[in-house]
């Protein structure tokens, strides 16, 4: 097994592009997969240290993370979804009103 | 001196009466009818009335009632409570509203029994008999003054009544408004009081508490409660500097009028520092503030009574200066005295304003005494209680006035607190009380008949609804003064009935006999010139002298009522008018709004820069919060 | 260790192997039951000096030639990266989800005992699921980047109908995971080898028939073949999402699609038939269950497990390809209504019924 | 260099370029797959961990379900426009970005590994679907339930937001 820091560094770089990902594109649904990357970024040290520490709480935290995921993605493109049905756009510098 | 306290659940039907009635009236008037409607209201007042009797009869073995109804407020250990209460002091007030207002009651069935507004009219006099009872019978200063508002509102409604003349709407404003000035400041004395006694840790409003701990507060702030408590007293009994409300107030009906500035409602000031006398009774000050004034109204309202030729307004500048008589009494801590003359007073200025009223009635609306003249073979019982009450106001000998008037003037000499000046304004002024009465007595009964030729023939006595009071009142106004007569003739059982409330003989000073019958003596002769005086000018020719007589000037001057509301207009109204426009149309547009609408303008420019970071972009905002969590970082890196 | 690894490699050779030379057969079974069904002779055209072979040149030697040989169209306007991408996620697949299936118990080769499975996880079935479910991007990307309305709405009708039916099909297989109490395939396999009251084979079906049925229906559907061919629905969408593809991309498709038909035919059987169970058959030989017993050699049982397996896997494949030619196609509305309303209703009522029975049961013993 | 390790490097490596192809891709279906692939190799590297039940639960509910739904969403929508570049914006937001990988790889650099302490694997091996169903169903009772809600709760909020007006 590689040590506890290489997926420790592996993970921060995975987050760190999410984070790029959330910042410079303009497209929501890239927007919330790269939401989706951080949350796997920190899903990875969440099961590198269950690993490490011989814990088993690190692995149930992860499905609750996926649970709430799942619920984040769906909610979130079914606002992409009404959203686009009303301005025909999916770029966040459109929806700068906080109204439709 | 503690007064043993009785509960008696009966007091609260004597303001319940009355309210239930109002209430009936403005709601089910309409149905009922004029007629009933105002039967109706007699018979609230007569049940108050009754029980107020059934009261008087037990009170002194009880020595006072008391019933709770429901707790007010409730603060901490503040509590106030909505609880009647009836002493001594409160069972005359109680007699004189439900006696006294019975009787206009019933008189003003006739009065008003032509007018549209019937039912109305006595949905008013109840509401007002209720505010009245409310504020004479309250425990605590807050009830009191729930009460002295709401009478404060009735008397409004009332003088406006007929508010389809603009002049009498006017009227009512102005009493109003006068009002709160004067209840501005009895509500910042009361705020004070309670602020002052609750920082020596006593917070409560009652009577009793207050009179157990009125000692705790310093001396100069009992002066300063005790004067703004005096404001709210001179503003409703009509004192300088206000007391310009009232005979513009005579615009209401006339027994309104006899009802609300003759009999009750301008008692209520009397009343009020009479029921907190252990209060003023501890700022000589103010007692000395209180004696100057009222001796200073009584005189100059009786001046101003002098020229004028409206037969109510005589009788109300009369009021202001029998109403100085009583507040010259407070001032020198006469309380019984000033008590006693508010009971007699109550019923010959009654009389002489229903009196007034049957002229008027009589005239079809004429108010005009220079119109009238020689009415005494028309007027035959009007003409007898006219002069009943005249001679009662005037302190003719043996007459309730003379009592109770003598009893001041007497207080007023002998008292520690009371001075030769004191006395001898007042002497002098029952001297003008005699000549304006007397004056206004022969130009409406007696010598030509100046009454316009379209008016004679319909000259008639008033119904026995109207005259059947008058003879009451006639009757009370000899015979009531008889029960605070001089030691030296049957004594006094007023002060007996009195005793118990203000305490000891301390509050009735007495100085020797001799003094006392030359004191007497003195104030007859004052009458007798006056009354002398009024026969000689007016009595004997049968015609109204050259009014320039004794100076176009001072006469005028009389006339215009020294000019005080000229006065009034030109130094408080018209600079505060003129100042409020100003204020409003150049310091308000020009100043405030400039700094507002400037302040406005450079927010606005300083928003618009910095709302840029507001971009509503989340990108942007993600970027500056990624920038915080790197400066974080870096800072627990650097550690 | 290089022995393991050439074990190993052997038995993922196999099994490749076996899949896809199966699913070269299906494609021949097909043609020719299908044309039995419907009657009439089917292929039989092309031969190799003059043996046409009942077809089999047709469909094993010449239609691969022809299509590995015909151009590879991809549209102006695609994505090409994808457009070539999109059949090798179709293919992969099923092909890797052999490697947990156990075809048969363990074959022991002088010292060496050799589990006949490619892989053995203690998560099996998840991991069939999970490779399952990456299924859908095969049609998915294939139908957005041929860049053509027909292939987008195959697309999206195919990845809305597969996350629907994964649901029941996954729910399905909750009762047999829940009696046997493992996700391991072999385990489970195992499991079947024993008797009920002595005599009949403790088979999934017997335990959990209602479960059988929801979970064939919703693997059926999960091929995505008629009457659940919604994706292509040749009378609507032209031919779906694979309207764009010719050529070896269209064969991969084609063969991802047989490859399924064999994995579904293997897990049911997995699942549900005993795997490689032979009735009454032991380690070294028949036990009946009235007393006779009928030794075998080793080898000889190790044949019969993988002979059974295989003719279990080639039954369920047979049963598909009858279903897929006699059933009509069903309108898109009623197979979503079927997987949503009816299929995942009653396969979650079969899971508490069964968790219920399983729990008032525990005291004694399950099997 | 051990043969695990250095299937960790070409692991990671892939990782890390396929979450770049992630962001970088203008198509929005590319970078789409390009997460399914990254997502695909976190959980290969699940499985390194021991942790094989969450590595598959990883491709069943990320690769196979939330990701096909963004598939599904992204054909649905068939959002055609494309990005207009601000290289302004993007070199800003990668610096940034760029930043907080060094600084955190330096934070995790100095922090020293927490001790290892071998927990005892009652019922099954560690990670094995018996020991995370004892943990979620015993410890995490509650959350477990509470996650259920918030998932009820998730579908009935997206058929309000993304169900058509029907009058």
């Amino acid at each position: 097994m590689a040590p506890l820091h290489d997926y420790l560094f592996l993970s921060a770089i995975i987050f760190a592009i999410g984070v790029t990902g959330v910042i410079i594109r303009r497209n929501l649904i890239v927007i919330l997969m790269s939401i989706e990357l951080m949350l796997n970024a920190v899903n990875l040290t969440l099961i590198a240290f269950s690993r490490s520490l011989g814990a088993i709480e690190g692995q149930v935290i992860v499905v609750f993370v996926m649970t709430v995921a799942a619920a984040e993605a769906v909610v979130g493109l079914a606002i992409i979804i009404s959203i686009f049905r009303h301005r025909q756009t999916l770029d966040p510098q459109e929806m700068q009103m906080l109204k439709w | 001196m503690a007064i043993s306290i009785e509960p008696l659940s009966l007091l609260r039907l004597i303001p319940l009466f009355p309210l239930l009635m109002a209430a009936g009236n403005i709601f089910l008037g309409a149905w009922w009818g004029k007629k009933r409607s105002g039967l109706l209201a007699c018979a609230a007042v007569t049940l108050s009335f009754l029980l107020s009797l059934w009261v008087w009869w037990h009170l002194p073995a009880a020595g006072a009632f008391r019933d709770h109804l429901f707790t007010w407020i409730e603060s901490g250990t503040f509590k106030a409570a909505v609880s009647l209460q009836v002493d001594p002091l409160a069972a005359v007030m109680l007699f004189i509203i439900t006696g006294v207002g019975l009787l206009i009651h019933i008189y003003s069935l006739g009065y008003m029994g032509h007018d549209e507004g019937m039912v109305r009219y006595f949905a008013y006099l109840n509401l007002f008999v209720f505010f009245m009872l409310l504020l004479v019978m309250a425990d605590n200063l807050l009830l009191l003054f729930v009460g002295w508002e709401g009478v404060g509102l009735c008397s409004y409604l009332l003088i406006g009544f007929w508010y389809q003349d603009h002049t009498n709407t006017i009227a009512g404003n102005k009493a109003f408004i006068v009002n709160r000035i004067g209840d501005f400041g009895f509500l910042l004395g009361i705020l004070l009081l309670f602020w002052e006694l609750g920082a020596q840790g006593v917070w409560t409003l009652d009577f009793a508490d207050l009179k157990q701990s009125a000692h705790l507060i310093s001396p100069q702030k009992v002066t300063l409660i005790t004067l703004l408590l005096f404001a709210g007293a001179a503003g409703k009994s009509a004192q300088i500097p206000l007391y310009v409300w009232l005979p513009d107030a005579m615009q209401g009906p006339t027994p309104v009028s006899a009802l609300i500035h003759a009999a009750t409602m301008v008692t209520a000031g009397v009343y009020m520092i009479a029921r907190l006398h252990f209060l003023f009774s501890l700022a000589p000050l103010t007692l000395k503030v209180i004696a100057a004034i009222g001796a200073l109204t009584a005189f100059f309202a009786a001046t101003m009574a002098l020229a004028q030729n409206d037969i109510k307004r005589v009788l109300a500048y009369s009021t202001v200066s029998q109403l100085g008589y009583m507040f010259l009494a407070l001032g020198v801590g006469a309380f019984s005295a000033a008590i006693f003359h508010l009971f007699t007073h109550a019923f010959f200025k009654a009389g002489l304003f229903l009196s007034a009223g049957s002229v008027i009635h009589a005239l079809g609306g004429e108010q005009d005494m220079r119109k009238m003249g020689g009415l005494r073979p028309y007027l035959p019982t009007t003409y007898l209680t006219y002069l009943a009450s005249a001679l009662a106001l005037s302190g003719a000998p043996l007459t309730a006035g003379f009592f109770s008037k003598d009893q001041i003037l007497g207080q007023a000499f002998a008292s520690p607190s009371g001075s030769f000046w004191l006395w001898s304004l007042a002497w002098v002024t029952a001297g003008l009380t005699a000549f304006y009465m007397f004056r206004q007595f022969f130009m409406v009964f007696h010598g030509d008949s100046r009454v316009e030729q379209r008016l004679k023939a319909h000259i008639h006595e008033a119904p026995a609804v109207m005259t059947m009071p008058l003879m009451v009142l006639a009757l009370g106004s000899i015979f009531a003064g008889w029960l605070g007569a001089p030691e030296f003739l049957w004594g006094s059982l007023w002060d007996h009935w009195l005793q118990p409330f203000f305490g000891g003989p301390e509050g009735i000073p007495h100085g020797d006999l001799s003094q006392e019958i030359l004191l007497m003596l003195l104030a007859l002769a004052s009458a007798g010139v006056g009354f002398f005086l009024a026969y000689l000018f007016y009595g004997r020719s049968g015609k109204i002298p050259d009014a320039s007589w004794a100076g176009g000037g001072l006469y005028r001057w009389l006339l215009n009522r020294y000019y005080v509301d000229e006065l009034y207009d030109r130094v408080l109204v018209r600079p505060l008018t003129s100042g409020a426009g100003w204020c409003a149309q150049i310091f308000d547009l020009g100043f405030i709004d400039g700094v507002v609408n400037g302040l406005a303008h450079r927010i606005r420019e300083a928003s618009l820069f910095w709302r840029r970071l507001q971009s509503g972009n989340v990108q942007h905002y993600l970027l500056g919060f990624l920038a915080g969590t790197l400066i974080i970082l870096a800072y627990y890196l650097g550690r | 260790m290089i022995v393991d690894l050439v074990i190993i490699a052997a038995k993922a050779l196999l099994v490749l192997l076996m899949v896809l030379n199966l699913a070269g057969l299906l494609g021949w079974i097909e043609r020719k039951g299908s044309a039995l069904i419907q009657d009439r002779i089917g292929a039989n055209r092309a031969s190799i000096f003059g043996f046409a072979g009942l077809g089999l040149v047709n469909t094993l030697i010449a239609d691969p030639i022809k299509f590995l040989t015909k151009e590879d169209f991809i549209p102006s306007r695609g994505d090409r990266l994808l457009h070539t991408l999109a059949p090798c996620l179709a293919l992969f697949p099923p092909l890797v989800t052999f490697a947990v299936i156990p075809f048969g118990d363990v074959l022991i080769l002088g010292e060496r005992v050799i589990p006949l499975q490619v892989a053995n996880l203690n998560v099996g079935i998840l991991y069939i699921f999970a490779l399952a479910s990456l299924s859908v991007y095969g049609i998915a990307i294939g139908a957005w980047a041929s860049n053509n309305k027909f292939s987008l709405l195959g697309g999206v009708r195919g990845s809305a109908q597969m996350i629907s039916y994964e649901i029941a099909l996954g729910l399905s297989v909750m009762g047999i995971l829940m009696i046997y109490g493992t996700l391991d395939l072999q385990e489970i396999a195992r499991a079947q080898g024993e008797l009920i009251w002595g005599w009949l084979p403790a088979w999934g079906i017997f335990f959990q028939p209602i479960a059988f049925l929801l979970f064939f229906t919703a693997a059926m559907a999960e091929t995505k073949r008629i009457p659940f061919d919604l994706p292509e629905g040749e009378s609507e969408l032209v031919a779906g999402y694979h309207v764009e593809y010719s050529g070896g991309k269209f064969l991969m498709f084609f063969a991802g699609e047989f490859a399924e038909i064999v994995i579904v035919a293997a897990l049911t059987a997995t699942l549900f038939f005993g795997g490689w169970q032979v009735p009454f058959l032991m380690r070294d030989g028949f036990h009946l269950p009235w007393g006779g017993t009928l030794p075998l050699p080793h080898l000889g049982v190790v044949l019969l497990q993988v002979g059974a397996f295989l003719f279990k896997v080639v039954f369920f494949s047979w049963l598909q390809i009858l279903l897929r030619w006699t059933l009509p196609r069903f309108r898109y509305d009623q197979v979503m209504r079927l997987g949503w309303k009816m299929l995942l209703p009653v396969a979650l009522a079969n899971v508490v019924v069964t968790a219920i029975i399983i729990v008032m049961t525990s005291s004694s013993t399950g099997p | 260099m051990t043969a695990p390790r250095m299937l960790f490097f070409i692991l990671a490596t892939l990782a890390i370029a396929s979450s770049l192809a992630v962001i970088a891709q203008r198509s929005v279906v590319r970078s789409a797959m390009a997460l399914v692939a990254t997502l695909f190799l976190i959980a290969v590297l699940f499985l390194a961990l021991e942790a094989p039940m969450v590595a598959f639960l990883q491709i069943l509910v990320y690769a196979g379900a939330i990701m096909v739904l963004f598939l599904f969403v992204i054909m649905l929508l068939h959002p055609g426009a494309s990005e207009g570049r601000r290289p302004l914006w993007w070199g800003l937001g990668s610096l940034t970005a760029l930043l907080l990988a060094l600084e955190l790889i330096t934070f995790i650099s100095r922090s020293s590994p927490p001790t290892v302490q071998q927990r005892s694997t009652a019922g099954g091996s560690f990670g094995s679907p018996e020991m995370l169903a004892r943990s979620l169903f015993t410890d995490f009772v509650l959350p477990f339930e509470v996650a259920s809600v918030l998932l009820l709760v998730a579908l009935i909020g997206v058929v309000v937001l993304a169900k058509r007006e029907v009058h």
